[in-house]
């Protein structure tokens, strides 16, 4: 037990002191990459939150990132300073996460699956034809990096911190709510609605939070998105969006604090070091993630869980004998 | 009033291919409590199968077909059951769910990688004769896929009512501890799920893909659509996939035509979602009840 | 140092899948010439291919990781969608981008480091609308156009045009693309009073189309821009596109021998016949080669300035296989041509002068 | 006062058949109802149109005086209502502690003071207790997925006394337990009806423990009251013997 | 009491099974009579239906072996020990929920050798349970708790196993449907099928059963006669709710 906490701690720690001497070592489009990293984890954070913890299926994570990206690039044009438009995405999708979750009180699985999924393809339209309001699929370019107190975070290095930090700072919320009665009140209205409601758990109103709250999770990711890419276009919001992040939720393991990081890791950055497999990345990353479906459904995390369960179990019967 | 007749009668050509892909989806939901996001390329795929033997082994049409229904039932049949769905049922339904996702960008990616990018002729089985219906113009191909669509649908629907065998593959699909306890060969049942929905889903893309060409992204909005009319018609009813089906194929132009083309690809959907929040159990579905 | 680095960036996968391996393999076919002949400046060419994935997001990282490896040129993408976001960034390292994407909008933003291998939308475009007034001689059009950055922008363009001609768009059809049933497209344009019906869709798409239209029974003319009365569209349609006429921008069937030798040796090492996208990538390579060769020295912002306002011959340059000219936007100008299929193959029936920017 | 649970004329059909049937009845606070009567009689769907699971199809259901039917079971359930399931009804994922705490942590405290405040809500050692009562502390760690049927049966009743509810409905409770811990649930539920004067209505097959338990016995059979009174009455009463118990 | 060896007609020895890394039987060792009813009682979690599932191959054995008829049958698939006469009906809610029930019934047949006439029997088991007959359209979810678990008793009924292993079959039945129950099980015993019963209502059951097993910890404790059994003050302290319960005797009857 000790030595898995330890471990995991140096882990923790090595991790931090990698991504903090970053701009050091790493060239600008690593940079960038590291990144959208965090961005994507982000948007992934708030998925895990409906679909890991919750049990909602959702497939508009991608739509919300979507909504939250245009919302600042428009906000922004329209004069508005970056923070304010970043916390304007948020709300926003905030309340549209609330109204799509109310389908989500009626029908569930594979049917919420296509609510959610009719969604962002709504989304996906809206942002290809009122093209008096997105510039359509001509996209919107020149987004503007945040400037927070006079200090610019124009340069590479500098977004780079700025995304981190924002993500640590989800990272942390999100800890502190799932460890808090809140978490346990989502994970009772994944397992069994009906016992839930009966012992008072407001089944509707959390399922719309969880909805609401994963949603604008998202809506920031797309908040800091716009920024970073400085190029928007409808295409990037597309249903293949949503399922990609579907499937990092569910790589780095549905459930786990920490597997939106792993996932979205594993899409993101794993592509830039197998170079290698070029035009076959995604032809072996979808062969990875049937394999690692059949033999650990709970993703990446639930597999090195696994395999410390084991490790343990084994200390543990050695030192029975 | 030609042009609507005509828009009518070409949706319900296209409705028929819809169902044809839905009943699959409808019976493995039925059968296996399986959905497969990638049902769409199980049709995009078996054109490629047929297109191999005819370009590089030198089959004549008929022999390639048959080597396309051989092939398909036994990599989207019997393969796909023994590699993807069989180690991950017991984990419930969302591995699954994800594994197919994951299957659909494998198969595109292979069709892309190893054979084409591009889109391919593919032969017909009829040549295609156009014949005048009421001032509307109807390809015998389209009435080919009508009638083929419907006369599957009634034998399958035969089939899981009236058969044991396709009363114990439903048992299966509802509850396989007790379907095991109770000697029924759970495997086989499944295995049979999975060579019928193959072979329907083979038998749909040779019908099609001498109208459509045969391309690695074909099963996109096909598989979309096919599952937007299982859930349309009724998820638990391999009969209300043909009418979600037939629904969807004429309401597309529909309303292409008179509502809005540039949102076309809406309308199916907010009818769809439409359906899910007033019948969640779709059209002709049945209420899947539980006491407490 | 043996070879010079510049990379490319090409739609492999996805929806721009078709253009980007005609693109890319046009390219190779280039570099492997100009390599087996010793380079360039006695560099050999390291061209290595990136994949966009037709994705803008991706598309920007990977030109991101180009840039870090101080690549001389960049080449590609294709897809406009992806030449916005990533053009930027070339700019800011001051490397010349040349690239395969028709917006209008991309050559119209003041950037000195981006440049066209084929006609923007707001050269082609009026070429057709001549056409339609003085060819086809229509009052009214029907506009069936696939709505994506391509497509829209085309269409724009068109009606923009149209109108200035005093021609009525009497039908504005907007597609998907990746669709397959076209139905109700071809019944809205057989019941408009149009004359003809300009078609600007993708490869497949194209041939979905025609097949419909023929099977409806559409009698007025179909014209169209480059891909209608592309090689894959002629194939995937059979009989359909018979009779299809329009503008094309660069074909291997022109009656230019460079072009039609071009073709064979394409079709030889590829197996497949190309289409403009080959012709874009192969001579991207040559433009290199060319002003490299001009100016004596591999210096990114020397290239640059050199190739605005430059003039490239086949006579200077055979692998130009036509006369082009570059203006200060980056704005190609070269001759094209009116093409007509006939019997399944691509006819061509004029030669159009350079526009004369 | 008003009674604590007031039920009447309840009836629930499903398409055409009448599960209940015409059902009146009143619990005073500090009883223990009984309910028997032979299976299908209706006794859990009428649980399940008081508590709000099911719409009675007409009928009233009042509770402390205030109508009630047509709540969700959430709103019952901050009425201090609580209940157990007749098939296995927990959180299979979730630890046998974890269970304990979520189905009381609804109680305490707001929204708002349930994000911030103490991790388990404060309700530690309440289900602590809870564990050490229904033995289940070797298991307490376990996830509820795996324990046994009794020990999930235990379980699902332990839930329903998490949040210190006033009326509790037990859905045939002692199927599965052991007739030792079952003996234990017994004085276990007496004692918090003195000392808290709970009330709690109770469908159990298990003549004993309806017996010994019970101040008062319902009989329904297909849908309607057929007897009503102490226990040893319904007992001997005729109607009762044939309709349930048999010779 | 020792059992009769010549009789015997299942044994397990020194069985070791468990969940995962976890082991739930530690060495259970018993042995059953044919043609008789056997009862196992024991606390919740003891490991009674863990040890129906090592019989029935629904869990790997690990070490130890299972005989039965003479044969070894450890570890064989539930298909292969239904071919040679065993059959279980297992704890908890166990039906086809989206089939009728006149569906669900039939389909406890599936495994029935050619020769045994299902719709005879299918009539002989809604006639003991009527209810079942009149809900025979019925989806079975719609069944109240008590008819599921009749419907399940009643599809047990179509075969004619050599030994049936039956998991607390009371629970959720009426007083007068589990003395039915119990009839059913005397008259198949008193046709030669040998049953292995668990039980919590341990009174009446092994009022009716022929011998009796007490499982702790995953361990035989106690094997007897029923009688020897019922009459054992360690039993009756411990599994007949004894000492602290007032007195009813409701079940003398
Ligand atoms: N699926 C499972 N996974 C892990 N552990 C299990 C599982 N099923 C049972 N157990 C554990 O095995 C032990 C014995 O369980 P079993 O179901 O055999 O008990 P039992 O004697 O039948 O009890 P009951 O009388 O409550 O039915 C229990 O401690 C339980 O926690
Ligand atoms: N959803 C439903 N649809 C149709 N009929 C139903 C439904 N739920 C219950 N019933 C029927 O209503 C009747 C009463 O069922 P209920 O579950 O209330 O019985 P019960 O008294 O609790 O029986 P048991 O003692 O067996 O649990 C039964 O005949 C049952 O079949
Ligand atoms: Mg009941
Ligand atoms: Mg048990």
């Amino acid at each position: 037990m000790a030595s898995a906490g330890l471990v995991r701690g140096t882990l923790a720690a090595v991790t931090v002191v990698v991504l903090a001497a970053g701009p050091e070592f790493l060239r600008p489009s690593q940079l960038y990459l590291v990144s959208l990293w965090a961005v994507t984890a982000i948007a992934a954070m708030g998925l895990n939150l409906t679909l890991g913890y919750a049990g909602q299926i959702s497939m508009a994570q991608g739509a919300f990132v979507g909504i939250g990206a245009y919302t600042v690039a428009l906000l922004m044009q329209a004069g508005l300073g970056f923070f304010p438009a970043f916390l304007a995405a948020g709300v926003l999708c905030f309340a549209v996460g609330w109204l799509l979750g109310y389908p989500a009180l009626r029908v569930q699985h594979h049917y919420l699956a296509f609510v959610t999924l009719a969604f962002t393809t709504l989304v996906y339209l809206l942002l290809r034809n009122e093209q008096w309001l997105t510039n359509g699929v001509y996209g919107i370019s020149g987004i503007q990096r945040p400037t927070a107190l006079g200090f610019a975070f124009g340069t590479a290095a500098r977004f780079y911190y700025f995304c981190l930090g924002i993500m640590a700072l989800f990272l942390g919320a999100m800890w502190w709510m799932i460890r808090s009665p809140w978490g346990r009140a989502f994970m009772v209205l994944r397992e069994n609605p009906v016992r839930a409601l009966s012992l008072g758990v407001d089944t509707r109103r959390y399922t719309l939070l969880a909805f609401a709250i994963g949603s604008a999770v998202g809506g920031f990711a797309g908040g800091l998105f716009a920024p970073l890419v400085q190029f928007l276009e409808p295409n990037s919001f597309s249903l293949g969006y949503s399922l990609s992040l579907l499937l990092m939720v569910i790589v780095g393991g549905a459930g786990y604090l920490f597997g939106p990081l792993v996932g979205a890791a594993v899409a993101i950055l794993l592509p830039d070091f197998l170079r290698f497999t070029e035009g076959y990345y995604l032809l072996l990353y979808a062969a990875a993630v049937m394999v690692l479906m059949a033999f650990c459904p709970q993703g990446l995390i639930g597999l090195s869980e696994r395999w410390q369960a084991n490790r343990r179990a084994r200390l543990a019967a050695g030192g029975e004998r | 009033m030609s042009a609507f007749i005509q828009l009518v009668v070409s949706g319900l050509a296209t409705g028929a291919i819809y169902a044809l892909v839905a009943v699959g989806f409808a019976l493995l939901w039925q059968t296996s409590q399986t959905i497969n996001f990638a049902q769409g390329e199980f049709v995009m795929v078996p054109a490629f199968f047929v297109l191999v033997a005819i370009k590089y082994w030198g089959f004549g049409y008929w022999p390639a077909i048959a080597v396309g229904f051989a092939i398909s039932a036994l990599l989207l049949g019997a393969a796909f059951k023994g590699l993807v769905v069989e180690p991950m049922l017991r984990h419930g339904v969302l591995p699954l769910v994800i594994s197919t996702v994951a299957l659909a960008i494998l198969m595109k990616e292979a069709v892309k990688d190893f054979y084409s990018s591009q889109a391919q002729q593919f032969p017909a089985i009829v040549e295609g004769t156009d014949l005048d219906f009421l001032g509307a113009v109807v390809s015998t191909q389209s009435i080919a896929v009508i009638v083929v669509a419907i006369g599957a649908v009634a034998l399958l629907n035969w089939f899981l009512s009236s058969t044991l065998t396709g009363r114990a593959m439903q048992a299966t699909a509802q509850n396989r501890n007790v379907a095991r306890i109770l000697g029924i060969d759970v495997e086989r049942m499944i295995l049979y799920t999975f060579l019928i929905n193959g072979l329907l889903t083979a038998l749909a893309s040779f019908l099609i893909s001498p109208i459509y060409l045969a391309k690695f992204t074909n099963g996109e909005t096909l598989g979309l659509a096919a599952f937007v009319a299982a859930i349309v018609g009724g998820f638990n009813q391999v009969r209300g996939a043909v009418l979600g089906g037939l629904i969807l194929g004429i309401l597309d132009n529909l309303a292409a035509a008179y509502v809005s083309a540039q949102y076309r690809a809406a309308v199916p959907l907010v009818v769809l979602v439409a359906v899910i929040l007033w019948r969640p159990q779709g059209i002709l579905g049945r209420v899947e009840e539980r006491s407490v | 140092q043996s070879t010079v680095y510049i990379p490319n960036l090409a739609e492999l996968s996805g929806a721009g899948a078709v253009s980007g391996t005609n693109w890319r393999d046009g390219i190779i076919l280039a570099v492997e010439e100009i390599n087996a002949k010793g380079g360039i400046l006695g560099r050999k060419l390291d061209v290595p291919h990136v994949d966009t994935q037709s994705e803008a997001s991706i598309a920007r990282a990977q030109i991101q990781k180009m840039i870090d490896n101080k690549p001389y040129v960049i080449l590609g993408p294709v897809f406009s969608g992806s030449v916005l976001p990533s053009m930027e960034l070339s700019k800011a390292a001051e490397i010349p981008q040349i690239m395969g994407g028709e917006a209008a909008a991309i050559t119209q933003r003041g950037n000195p480091y981006i440049f066209r291998t084929a006609f923007g939308q707001q050269v082609s475009m009026p070429k057709i609308a001549n056409y339609m007034r003085d060819g086809v001689k229509a009052k009214s059009v029907a506009v069936v156009w696939v709505n994506n950055d391509f497509g829209k922008g085309g269409r724009d363009a068109f009606v923009a045009e149209m109108t200035k001609r005093n021609i009525k768009v009497v039908a504005d059809v907007s597609t998907e693309s990746g669709q397959v049933d076209f139905a109700s497209d071809v019944v809205k344009v057989k019941n408009s009073p149009a004359e003809a019906i300009f078609v600007y869709t993708n490869e497949e798409e194209s041939a979905r189309f025609l097949r419909e239209a023929r099977k409806q029974g559409i009698k007025v003319p179909l014209i169209g821009e480059t891909t209608l009365l592309g090689q894959k569209v002629i194939e995937l349609a059979g009989e359909a596109a018979n009779g299809v006429k329009g503008h094309v921008g660069l074909t291997a069937d022109a009656p230019v021998p460079a072009l039609q030798a071009f073709g064979e040796k394409f079709k030889k090492r590829f197996g497949y016949a190309n289409d403009h996208n080959g012709i874009k990538g192969y001579t991207a390579v040559y433009v290199i080669k060319h002003v490299t060769e001009k100016i004596g020295k591999f210096d990114s912002k020397a290239f640059a300035a050199a190739l605005h306002g430059m003039t490239i011959t086949p006579a200077q340059e055979p692998g130009i296989l036509m006369e082009a000219t570059w203006d200060k936007n980056g704005d190609i100008d070269r001759q094209s041509f009116l093409g007509e299929v006939v019997g399944g193959k691509q006819k061509i029936v004029e030669i159009l002068p350079k526009a004369g920017l | 006062m008003a009674s604590v649970l007031e039920i009447a004329d309840l009836h629930k059909s499903f398409g055409g058949i009448a599960a209940v049937n015409g059902v009146s009845f009143t619990v005073e606070e500090g009883e223990i109802v009984g309910i028997i009567g032979p299976n299908g009689s209706g006794k859990s769907t009428l649980f399940n149109c008081v508590l709000g699971q099911l719409q009675p199809t007409s009928g009233e259901v009042r509770i402390d005086g205030r109508v009630t039917t047509g709540m969700r079971p959430c709103d019952l359930n901050a009425l201090g209502v609580s209940r157990t399931f007749q098939l296995l009804q927990v959180f299979p994922e979730l630890t046998v502690r974890d269970n304990l705490i979520a189905a009381g942590q609804e109680h305490c405290g707001t929204m708002f003071s349930r994000l911030f405040g103490p991790r388990d809500a404060g309700l530690g050692p309440v289900a602590d207790r809870m564990i050490e009562f229904f033995r289940l502390s070797h298991v307490a760690g376990e996830r509820a997925g795996r324990l046994s049927y009794g020990q999930q049966k235990l379980l699902d009743a332990a839930m329903a006394f998490m949040g210190g509810p006033r009326l509790v409905l037990l859905d045939e409770p002692a199927g599965g337990v052991n007739l030792t811990m079952l003996g234990d649930l017994r004085e276990r539920l007496r004692a918090i009806n003195r000392e808290r004067r709970s009330t709690f209505v109770v469908i159990e097959h298990n003549m004993d423990f309806v017996m010994s338990l019970c101040t008062r016995v319902l009989v329904l059979a297909e849908g309607r009251i057929i007897a009503q009174g102490s226990p040893d009455a319904v007992r001997n009463d005729p109607k009762v013997i044939e309709a349930y118990l048999g010779p | 009491m020792a059992p009769d060896r010549s009789a015997i007609v299942l044994t397990l020895e020194g069985v070791v099974a468990g969940y995962g890394p976890m082991t739930i039987l530690h060495g259970t060792t018993f042995a059953v009579e044919r043609a008789k009813i056997t009862t196992v009682i024991g606390p919740n979690g003891a490991g009674k239906s863990t040890v129906f599932k090592a019989v029935f191959g629904l869990i790997k054995v690990r070490t130890g072996r299972i005989a039965f008829g003479g044969e070894d049958v450890t570890n064989l698939a539930p298909r292969q020990l239904l071919a040679k006469g065993i059959s279980y009906v297992p704890q908890g809610r166990n039906i086809f929920p989206e089939l009728t029930v006149l569906h669900n019934l039939e389909l406890g047949g599936i495994a029935a050798p050619p020769e045994i006439d299902l719709p005879a029997r299918i009539e002989a088991a809604l006639d003991r349970f009527p209810i079942l007959r009149s809900k025979a359209k019925a989806q079975a979810s719609t069944l109240s708790g008590g008819q599921q678990k009749m419907l399940e008793i009643a599809r047990s009924m179509l075969l004619d196993p050599r030994l049936l292993l039956i998991d607390e079959p009371s629970i959720g039945l009426s007083p007068m449907m589990v003395r039915e129950t119990f009839d059913i099980l005397k008259d198949l015993r008193d046709r030669g099928t040998t049953i292995l019963l668990i039980e919590q209502n341990a009174r009446s059951a092994l009022q009716m059963s022929d011998r009796g097993l007490v499982l702790e910890q995953g361990q035989t404790r106690l094997a007897d006669t029923a009688k020897a059994l019922l009459n054992d003050p360690r039993v009756g302290e411990l599994f007949l709710g004894g000492g602290s319960r007032p007195e009813h005797g409701a079940e003398e009857k």
